[in-house]
C-alpha cells in the first residue's frame, strides 16, 4: 500500500501544498512569507491568469535565487497593468523596454552581470504570446542560439489582449478574435500548422524547455525552480487563460486551463537539450468540446449551426498531442 | 601614440580605451571594420572585462545595449544606414530611459535604391530621437569624440552617437594619435549609473506614463540636451587640456572672422571645404567655414554668433529632406531668425558622390555672386534627370527610375567615385 | 602633394598597397592618406585605391582625379579601364608585367608620358619567387620607391615588416628590394639625390 | 513615485519605487465577495450516534489518533465496538463514494478504538458533580451510552441489568466472530471506571418506587428487545424448533444448542444471518435461510448476507415454511404482488432440516412500565417525545424499546440524546439542539484536487478458518492503511487549510492566518473574481453579492 503522502491531492498536481507536508516540501505560494513579486493593487482584470502565472513563476524564481534576480518585461498586458505611473506592483528589479526586444534586453542584463562578476544574480525575461511568438521571436531565437544565461517565460493567452483581443501567432484555430473574421472560417481563426514555441525552442537544443499552466501552480513552480538549476538559455511556456479574450467567467480561469490539459489541447512537458524528458499525464481525459464549449471565443462552434467538423479537427489536433507526447497510458476518452 | 591606421581601427582603439563592458556587434557596411577590430582587441585581452555579444540584428544590438546599460554596464555598439533605421524603436527607448549608451554611426545613405556609400541621411533621420549627435571631421576627431562621448553621455544619462562619414573616414588610413590607457582612465571615470537594476535595491524601470506626466517627462529630456550645450564645450576644453588637441565642442569655425560668406557643413567634407576656402581666400574672397560638431543639441547661439556678421550663408548638406530641402539649413535658419542674409542650401555628396574641390570652388563662386538657387544639388546630372522626367511624363509605366538612370549612365556606373 | 592611384583586382591587395605606401611616408614623418575606391567590389572585380603624400596635414577627401603616379597591379586591366585617366605628361606609370610595353601594345598609349617614368615590373613573378604567392602590391612599392623617390626603400621595408610578419614579411621585403634594384637598373640612376 | 533610494533620486515617472501599487485599493472593483462557510458533511449528517466524523478524521490524518479518539468519545463511548458492528450509514452517505469509493470511516474508527484499548486511554469527568442521581435500566449500548454521557455531565449514575454480564445485545445478540468479547469488556470497563455503578443480575420492576424510595432524580429505560417473535408454524411434536435470540444468547452462556447437520433459519434479518453463520460454525453441513421475499427486500445488511453466502449459507427466496416435521420441512413457494407483498402460490416442496430456527424479529419486555403512570405503549414499544421522555415525568426511554431502527449505533445515539435531555430536565431547562449547517453536497466540491485513491480493503479471515472457529472474521487496519484511509476524506463543506484560495488569488487578496486558523479575505484588494470559491476543493467558500 503506497503511503499517500499528500492529503487530498493527486500526487504532484496539487495546487499549493498544505499542512500535511513538511515545510520544505510546501510550495512557495503556500508560504505566508512568500515574496509576492507582483503585489496587490495591480490593474489586471478580475481572474487574470497572467497575473497569477507571473506571481507564481517569479516567486518561485525568487525563492530559488534567494531574491537575487532581475526581470525584463516585454510590452503587453502584464507590463501595462503592473506599472502605470505613479505605481508599480513589482517587488523586484524590473525593466520594461519594448514589445519585441525583451529577450535581447535580458541578454544585455545578463552580459552586464557577467562582466561585473555578479553571476549569482539571475535574469528572467517575460512577455505575452505576442511579445514572444510574434514580434519578439527574432530576439528570442538569437538569445536561444547564443545560449545566453536567461530564463524566458511566455505567458500565453492566445492573442493580443492588451489591445483588445486581436489575433496572434499563438491564437488557436477557430478561436474568435476581433481580427479573425477577415481570415478564418468566420468568425474564428484559420487552421494553420500551428506555431509551437516550445518545440521551436527545443529545436535550438537549449538546456531546458518546459510548459505549464495556471491550473497546476505547483508544477509551474517546480518548473521555474528547475529552470534555475540550469545555466544558459531556458524557456518556460505557461498557458494563462484570459477571461476577457476567451470570454469566460473570471472564476473559470483555472478550470479552463485544467480542461486545456485534460483534453490534450495543451501538452504539459519538460525537455532538456531538445529532448522531451517528462510529460504530465492526462488524469481523466476529456473530449475537446468540454474545453471549447465554455469559451465565448468558440461559441460559433456550438450555435444553431454547430461546427462539428471544426471540433473534429481540433479533436484530431489534441489526439496528435496525446500521441506525440504520450499524454495518456490508455487511449480511452472518459 | 601617433599611428598611421584605418579610421575604423582608430575608433576601435579609442573605444577600447574607454573600457566598454558590453559591446553588441552586428555587421553592416561601412561600420563593420570597427566591431571587427574590437573583437580582436577583446580576444587579445587588450580590452579586458568586456562581453562581446554577436547579436542577430541591429534592433537586438540596441536592445542588448539597453539591458546592459540598465544593469550598470558601459555599453557600446556601432551601426549605419538601414541598420540605424532598424533599431529606431530601440533608439527612442534608450534615450527615453536615459541610458548613456555610446554608438558609432558610420554614416551611409538609405535605400531604396540600396546604396552603401556615404551621406548623412541615416543619422539625420534620427535627429529627434533624443540622442546627442556629434559629427567627426577627421579620424582623429572620431576617436576623440568617443572618449568625450562617454563622459558626456554618462554625466547626463543620455545616449550619444558619434557620426563619422562611412568609407570616407572609416576606410581612410591616416595619422591618428591613439591615447594611452592611463590618459583615458584619468579623463573618463568608471560608469556610475543614475539608476540600476539591483536586487539589493530594486526599482521598476520603464513604467507606463500617461497624459498626467508625459509632457513633463519630455520636457526633462529636452532640458538634459540643453544642459549638454554647456557640458559639451566644457568637456572639449578639458579634453584639450588633457590631450593637447582640439576635438569636439559645439561648432568650429575656420577663417570666419571677416568672412562675408560662410559655409556651414558637418563631417569630413569640412576638410575639402577648408582647402577650397584657402584657394578662394588666395583669390581675395572673404569666405570662411563653420563646422557644426554638435548637431543635437543644436547650438543655436553659437551658430548665430558666428553667422550674424556674414552677408550670406551656404549650408552644405549630405542629406535631403525630400519635399522641403535642407535639414541642417532649417536649424541654421532657426538660429538666424531675425537676421537678414542670403541663405543657400546645397545638397551634396548623396550616396557617396565625391564632393570635389573643383565643384565646391565653382559652387562658392556662384554663391558669392548670389547666382545660386536657394536649393542647389551639387553636380546634379541635369541631362539625366530631365530625360527621366520626360520619360515619366510620356509613359505611365516608365520603369524604375534608378535603373533607367544607370542605363543612361552606361559604363560610367562602374567608374570609381 | 603627391597623389597616387593604384589599379588592380579585388583580392590582389590593392588597398593594402595604398595603405603600405601611406605608412612608408608616415614613417618618414610625412603626412599621408590612403583610401580605397569605396565600394563593394568582389574578388576579381576591378578596384582602385588612392594615396596622398604631403608635408602638411591633408584635409581634402576627394578621390584622386589627377594622380602624380599610377600603379597597375594587373596588366589585364589596361584594356578595360581608363587607367591613364588624369595622369599628366610628367606622371609616373608602374605596370606589373613580365612583358614589354610593346608586347602589351601600350606603346601608342604611353607616347604622351616620359619614357623613363613608364616602367614595367614583373612584380607577380618576383612575388612568386620570393613569396610563392601572386601578391604584387608590396613588390611594386619597391619599384615605386625607386622610380618616384617619394619614399625610401627602407621605409617601404619597415612598412612591410610593420604590416606582415615572418615568411610573408621576409618574402615581401626581398621581393621589394629586388624590384627596387630592377627599376633602378632600368632607369639608370635614382630619380632623387641619394644624399638623404 | 520617484523617491530617493540608495540609488539617489530616480528619474521622474519612468522609474518607480517597488511595491507602490499597494496604494491602489482594487477592492472597489468588487461586485461579489468571497465568504468562508462551514457546511454539514453528509457523514456527520448520517451518523445515528451523532459523531463529528469529519473532525476526527481530520485529526486522525495527522496521525493524531488520541485526539481523534477523544473527538469520537465526545459522542460515542464505543469506537472499537462501532468500528466492528456499525452498519455505516456514514459510508453510504459519503460523497467520496461518487468519486471512487466511500472513505472507510468505520475501519478507521475501529483502528482508533483499538488503539485506545491498546494504549489504555481514558476519559476524565470534568463537570462539577450535580448531586443528581440517575437510574439506567439496561446495560446495553443505549443504557451504557446514556450512563457515560450523564457521568461526564456530572451526574451519579447507576445501571441495572437482569443479565449477569453487561453489554446487552453487544454481548448476547452479536456473535463473537463479529464482535470479540474482550473489545466489549474493555470499552464497558472504561465507562465503569468513570464511576458508573453497575448492578447486574438485577431485575427492575418498580420505576416510580426507584424514584421515590431510592431517590433517583431521573430514570432512563433501555431494556432492549430480547424476546424472539414466535410464528405458529404447523409442526409435528417431534419437530425441533428454536428461536434465534435465545440461541445466540445461549451461545454466550456456553450452552451449545443441538441443531443437527441440516439447519433451516426462518427470517431475513441480520439475526437470521447470525444464526445461519453460527450454525455453520457449530458444524452444520447445511444451513438454509428461508425468506418469503426476495434478496433485495431482505432487512439484513448486505455485508452480512455476502459474508454468510461466502461461508456456504444457502438462501431460499420467496418461501414460507408451511409445515415442520422431524428431519424435514415443507415449503410453499411465494410470489410478490404488485405492492411487493408475498402471496402464496400453492406450490409446495420438501426440504431436509434437522431443526428450524425462527429469526422473525424481537420484542421488548415491557413489564416494567406496566402501570407506570403516563407511559404509553403502542405497537409493542414505548412512546416517547423528541426528548425521549415518556409520558411519565423524569422517565426517559431509548434503544430497541422505543420506535426506531434497531441497531447498536442508533441505541448509542439514543443514549447520548437521552443524556442531554435528562441533564437539561434535571437542571430544569430544555435541551436545545444546536443549529445545523446546510448540507455539503457533492456538487459543491472541486474534486480535481483529490487523489485517485481507492479504499483500503480490510483484511478478512479466509473462509475455511472462519466457518471452523468463532475467530473475528474482519481484521483491522494497520497504522499506514488507517492513515491512508483517513486522508481520503474530502472534508466536504469545511476548510482544511489546503492553501488553495491563498495560492490562486491573482490579487494576493487572501490572507493566510496560519496555525490552522484558516484564512481571511483582504477586502482592500479582492476584486471578487471568484477563483478562490471555484477552486476550493471542499466547497467552503461562497460568493455573495455586495450590497448595492
Amino acid at each position: 500500500m503506497p503511503q499517500q503522502q499528500i492529503r487530498f491531492y493527486q500526487t504532484g498536481s496539487f495546487v499549493v501544498g498544505n499542512r500535511l507536508l513538511d515545510p520544505d516540501q510546501r510550495t512557495v505560494q503556500a508560504d505566508m512569507r512568500r515574496t509576492n513579486s507582483l503585489n496587490s493593487g495591480h490593474r489586471a482584470c478580475q481572474g487574470c491568469g497572467e497575473a497569477l502565472g507571473a506571481r507564481s513563476a517569479l516567486d518561485a524564481v525568487m525563492r530559488a535565487t534567494g531574491n537575487q534576480m532581475v526581470a525584463v518585461n516585454a510590452t503587453g498586458c502584464l507590463e501595462v497593468f503592473s506599472t502605470p505611473y505613479p505605481e508599480t506592483s513589482w517587488q523586484i528589479p524590473w525593466l520594461h523596454s519594448l514589445f519585441g526586444n525583451a529577450p535581447a534586453v535580458a541578454t544585455g542584463v545578463a552580459a552586464a552581470l557577467k562582466v561585473k562578476g555578479r553571476t549569482d544574480v539571475r535574469v528572467v525575461g517575460q512577455g505575452g504570446d505576442g511579445g514572444t511568438v510574434d514580434i519578439g521571436l527574432a530576439c528570442l531565437s538569437g538569445m536561444f542560439e547564443r545560449n545566453d544565461d536567461v530564463l524566458f517565460i511566455c505567458y500565453d493567452n492566445g492573442g493580443y489582449m492588451n489591445t483588445g483581443v486581436q489575433r496572434s501567432g499563438a491564437t488557436p484555430p477557430a478561436a474568435a478574435t476581433t481580427t479573425t473574421p477577415a481570415v478564418g472560417p468566420e468568425p474564428g481563426n484559420t487552421f494553420g500548422q500551428g506555431k509551437s514555441l516550445p518545440l521551436i525552442a527545443m529545436a535550438h537544443r537549449i538546456p531546458y524547455v518546459a510548459t505549464a499552466t495556471v491550473a497546476d501552480l505547483r508544477d509551474l513552480e517546480y518548473k521555474a525552480r528547475r529552470a534555475m538549476e540550469f545555466h544558459g538559455a531556458r524557456y518556460l511556456h505557461v498557458l494563462v487563460p484570459c477571461p476577457l479574450g476567451w470570454r469566460t467567467p473570471s472564476s473559470d480561469t483555472i478550470r479552463i486551463a485544467r480542461l486545456a490539459t485534460e483534453t490534450g489541447v495543451f501538452p504539459v512537458f519538460e525537455a532538456e537539450d531538445g529532448e522531451v524528458t517528462a510529460v504530465s499525464r492526462i488524469r481523466h481525459r476529456r473530449p475537446v468540446a468540454d474545453y471549447l464549449r465554455p469559451q465565448g471565443r468558440y461559441a460559433h462552434l456550438f450555435g444553431e449551426t454547430p461546427g462539428e467538423d471544426v471540433v473534429a479537427r481540433i479533436q484530431a489536433e489534441a489526439d496528435r498531442n496525446v500521441r506525440t507526447f504520450g499524454l495518456v497510458d490508455t487511449e480511452v476518452v472518459r | 601614440m601617433l599611428r598611421q591606421i584605418e579610421g575604423s581601427r582608430g575608433v576601435a582603439e579609442g573605444v577600447a580605451r574607454c573600457r566598454p563592458e558590453v559591446i553588441c556587434a552586428y555587421p553592416i557596411s561601412p561600420q563593420t571594420h570597427i566591431v571587427e577590430a574590437l573583437s580582436t582587441l577583446v580576444r587579445s585581452g587588450a580590452l579586458a572585462r568586456c562581453e562581446f555579444v554577436n547579436v542577430e540584428s541591429e534592433f537586438a544590438a540596441m536592445s542588448v545595449a539597453i539591458g546592459a546599460s540598465a544593469a550598470g554596464a558601459r555599453a557600446y555598439t556601432a551601426t549605419a544606414s538601414q541598420g540605424l533605421l532598424y533599431m529606431v524603436e530601440a533608439l527612442y527607448n534608450a534615450s527615453g530611459l536615459g541610458l548613456p549608451i555610446v554608438m558609432t554611426v558610420a554614416n551611409r545613405a538609405i535605400g531604396a535604391p540600396i546604396n552603401i556609400w556615404n551621406d548623412h541621411s541615416d543619422a539625420m533621420s534620427q535627429r529627434d530621437s533624443g540622442w546627442i549627435q556629434l559629427y567627426a571631421e577627421t579620424n582623429q576627431e572620431a576617436l576623440d569624440l568617443h572618449i568625450q562621448g562617454f563622459r558626456i553621455a554618462e554625466e547626463l544619462s543620455l545616449p550619444l552617437m558619434v557620426c563619422m562619414d562611412g568609407f570616407v573616414l572609416t576606410h581612410a588610413v591616416e595619422p591618428v594619435d591613439v591615447p594611452d590607457v592611463e590618459q583615458v582612465d584619468a579623463f573618463l571615470p568608471p560608469y556610475e549609473p543614475r539608476q540600476v537594476l539591483d536586487p539589493d535595491d530594486p526599482v521598476s524601470i520603464g513604467a507606463m506614463v500617461g497624459p498626467e506626466a508625459f509632457t513633463e517627462v519630455r520636457y526633462l529630456a529636452h532640458d538634459k540636451q540643453m544642459q549638454a550645450l554647456e557640458l559639451i564645450p566644457a568637456v572639449a576644453a578639458e579634453f584639450a587640456a588633457a590631450f593637447g588637441r582640439d576635438s569636439g565642442g559645439l561648432v568650429r569655425s575656420y577663417r570666419t572672422d571677416d568672412a562675408e560668406t560662410i559655409v556651414v557643413a558637418l563631417g569630413s567634407v569640412l576638410g575639402t571645404i577648408k582647402d577650397t576656402v584657402d584657394e578662394l581666400r588666395d583669390e581675395g574672397v572673404r569666405i570662411g567655414v563653420l563646422g557644426v560638431t554638435s548637431f543635437r543639441p543644436f547650438p543655436l547661439d553659437a551658430v548665430r554668433e558666428t553667422l550674424a556678421g556674414a552677408q550670406r550663408v551656404v549650408v552644405l548638406e549630405r542629406a535631403l529632406a525630400v519635399g522641403v530641402g535642407g535639414i541642417v539649413s532649417a536649424n541654421v535658419r532657426m538660429a538666424l531668425s531675425g537676421v537678414s542674409l542670403h541663405g543657400y542650401t546645397v545638397v551634396a555628396g548623396l550616396g557617396g558622390r565625391p564632393i570635389t574641390k573643383a565643384s565646391l570652388h565653382a559652387l562658392f563662386t556662384e554663391a558669392i555672386a548670389d547666382r545660386l538657387e536657394p536649393l542647389t544639388f551639387l553636380d546634379l546630372n541635369r541631362e539625366l534627370v530631365e530625360r527621366e522626367l520626360r520619360r515619366t511624363r510620356q509613359t505611365r509605366r516608365s520603369g524604375p527610375a534608378a535603373e533607367n538612370l544607370l542605363r543612361d549612365l552606361g559604363a560610367a556606373a562602374s567608374r570609381i567615385g | 602633394m603627391f597623389q597616387v592611384r593604384i589599379h588592380g583586382r579585388g583580392g590582389q591587395g590593392v588597398v593594402t598597397t595604398a595603405e603600405l605606401l601611406s605608412v612608408a611616408a608616415f614613417i618618414e614623418g610625412r603626412h599621408a592618406q590612403a583610401f580605397p575606391s569605396f565600394g563593394s567590389e568582389r574578388t576579381g572585380a576591378p578596384v582602385v585605391a588612392f594615396c596622398r603624400i604631403d608635408d602638411r596635414p591633408i584635409r581634402v577627401r576627394e578621390p584622386v582625379a589627377r594622380p602624380d603616379a599610377v600603379i597597375i597591379q594587373d596588366a589585364t586591366l589596361l584594356h578595360q579601364v581608363d587607367v591613364f585617366d588624369g595622369l599628366g605628361p610628367d606622371g609616373y606609370l608602374l605596370v606589373n608585367t613580365s612583358r614589354s610595353l610593346a608586347d602589351l601594345g601600350l606603346d601608342a598609349f604611353v607616347q604622351r608620358f616620359r619614357r623613363d617614368r613608364v616602367i614595367p615590373v614583373a612584380a607577380t613573378d618576383l612575388a612568386m619567387t620570393h613569396l610563392g604567392r601572386p601578391l604584387p602590391g608590396a613588390v611594386l612599392l619597391g619599384g615605386f620607391a625607386a622610380i618616384t623617390g617619394q619614399v625610401l626603400l627602407s621605409s617601404v621595408v619597415s612598412a612591410i615588416q610593420d604590416r606582415f610578419s615572418g615568411r610573408l614579411a621576409a618574402g615581401n621585403v626581398s621581393a621589394a628590394r629586388e624590384a627596387f634594384d630592377v627599376v633602378l637598373a632600368e632607369i639608370g640612376e635614382p630619380a632623387r639625390a641619394q644624399a638623404d | 513615485m520617484s523617491k530617493a533610494t540608495k540609488q539617489g533620486t530616480l528619474p521622474f515617472a519612468i522609474t518607480l519605487d517597488v511595491g507602490s501599487s499597494l496604494a491602489n485599493k482594487t477592492g472597489s472593483w468588487r461586485t461579489e465577495r468571497p465568504v468562508y462557510v462551514d457546511r454539514l458533511p453528509p457523514c456527520n449528517n448520517a451518523c445515528p450516534a451523532g459523531e463529528n466524523i469529519q473532525q476526527w478524521l481530520y485529526k486522525a490524518e495527522e496521525g493524531g489518533y488520541e485526539r481523534a479518539w477523544r473527538q469520537i468519545m465526545e459522542d460515542n463511548p464505543f469506537p472499537a465496538v462501532m468500528g466492528r458492528v456499525c452498519y455505516r450509514p456514514c459510508e453510504t452517505a459519503c460523497n467520496r463514494a461518487i468519486l471512487d469509493e466511500a472513505v472507510g470511516i468505520n475501519s478507521v474508527e475501529r483502528f482508533v478504538g483499538d488503539e485506545a484499548i491498546k494504549r489504555c486511554w481514558t476519559v476524565s469527568v470534568d463537570a462539577a458533580p450535580s448531586g443528581k442521581r440517575v437510574l439506567v435500566v439496561g446495560a446495553g449500548p443505549s443504557g451504557l451510552s446514556a450512563a457515560y454521557h450523564l457521568t461526564r455531565l456530572g451526574h451519579q449514575v447507576t445501571v441495572r441489568d437482569s443479565a449477569s454480564e453487561p453489554g446487552g445485545m453487544m454481548r448476547y445478540g452479536i456473535p463473537s466472530y463479529r464482535l470479540p468479547r474482550d473489545v466489549v469488556d474493555a470499552e464497558i470497563q472504561r465507562i465503569v471506571d468513570m464511576g458508573v455503578q453497575l448492578e447486574l443480575g438485577t431485575v427492575v420492576t418498580d420505576i416510580s418506587g426507584a424514584m421515590t424510595d431510592e431517590g433517583y432524580d431521573a430514570v432512563f429505560l433501555a431494556v432492549g428487545a430480547h424476546i424472539g417473535r414466535r410464528a405458529d408454524i404447523p409442526a409435528a411434536d417431534s419437530a425441533r424448533i428454536l428461536d434465534a435470540v435465545s440461541l445466540l444468547a445461549g451461545m454466550e452462556n456456553g450452552e451449545a444448542p443441538l441443531l443437527g447437520r441440516r439447519v433451516a433459519v426462518y427470517g431475513g434479518g441480520n439475526t437470521a444471518m447470525d444464526v445461519a453463520r453460527t450454525a455453520k460454525r457449530l458444524g452444520a453441513t447445511d444451513a438454509v435461510v428461508v425468506y418469503r421475499r426476495t434478496r433485495d427486500r431482505m432487512p439484513a445488511h448486505d455485508i452480512e448476507v455476502r459474508e454468510a453466502v461466502e461461508e456456504g449459507v444457502r438462501l431460499r427466496w420467496l418461501s414460507t415454511i408451511a409445515y415442520a416435521d422431524a428431519g424435514h420441512i415443507t415449503i410453499e413457494k411465494m410470489r410478490l404482488d404488485e405492492t411487493g407483498f408475498p402471496q402464496p402460490t400453492g406450490e409446495f416442496e420438501d426440504l431436509d432440516a434437522d431443526s428450524v430456527v425462527l429469526a422473525l424479529g424481537q420484542l421488548a419486555d415491557l413489564a416494567l412500565v406496566q402501570g407506570l403512570a403516563g407511559v404509553e405503549v403502542a405497537d409493542d414499544v414505548v412512546q416517547v417525545g423528541s426528548d425521549l421522555m415518556t409520558g411519565h415525568p423524569g422517565v426517559f426511554a431509548g434503544g430497541d424499546m422505543v420506535p426506531s431502527e434497531r441497531t447498536a449505533t442508533v441505541a448509542i445515539g439514543h443514549g447520548k440524546r437521552a443524556a442531554r435531555n435528562i441533564d437539561a430536565w434535571l437542571r430544569g431547562t430544555r435541551y436545545q439542539r444546536p443549529e445545523r449547517h446546510e448540507l455539503a453536497t457533492y456538487e459543491r466540491l472541486n474534486t480535481w484536487y483529490y487523489s485517485d485513491a481507492p479504499a483500503t480493503v480490510r483484511p478478512r479471515l479466509e473462509t475455511a478458518r472462519r466457518i471452523s472457529t468463532f475467530d473475528e472474521v474482519t481484521g483491522g487496519l494497520d497504522e499506514s492503511t488507517a492513515l491512508f484511509e483517513a486522508r481520503r476524506c474530502l472534508s466536504c463543506g469545511n476548510c482544511f487549510d489546503c492553501d488553495n484560495c491563498f495560492g490562486v488569488c491573482p490579487d494576493n487578496a487572501v490572507i493566510k492566518l496560519g496555525a490552522d486558523n484558516r484564512y481571511e479575505i483582504d477586502l482592500d484588494y479582492c476584486k471578487g473574481c471568484g477563483l478562490c470559491a471555484a477552486e476550493c476543493p471542499s466547497g467552503a467558500i461562497e460568493m455573495r453579492a455586495e450590497r448595492t
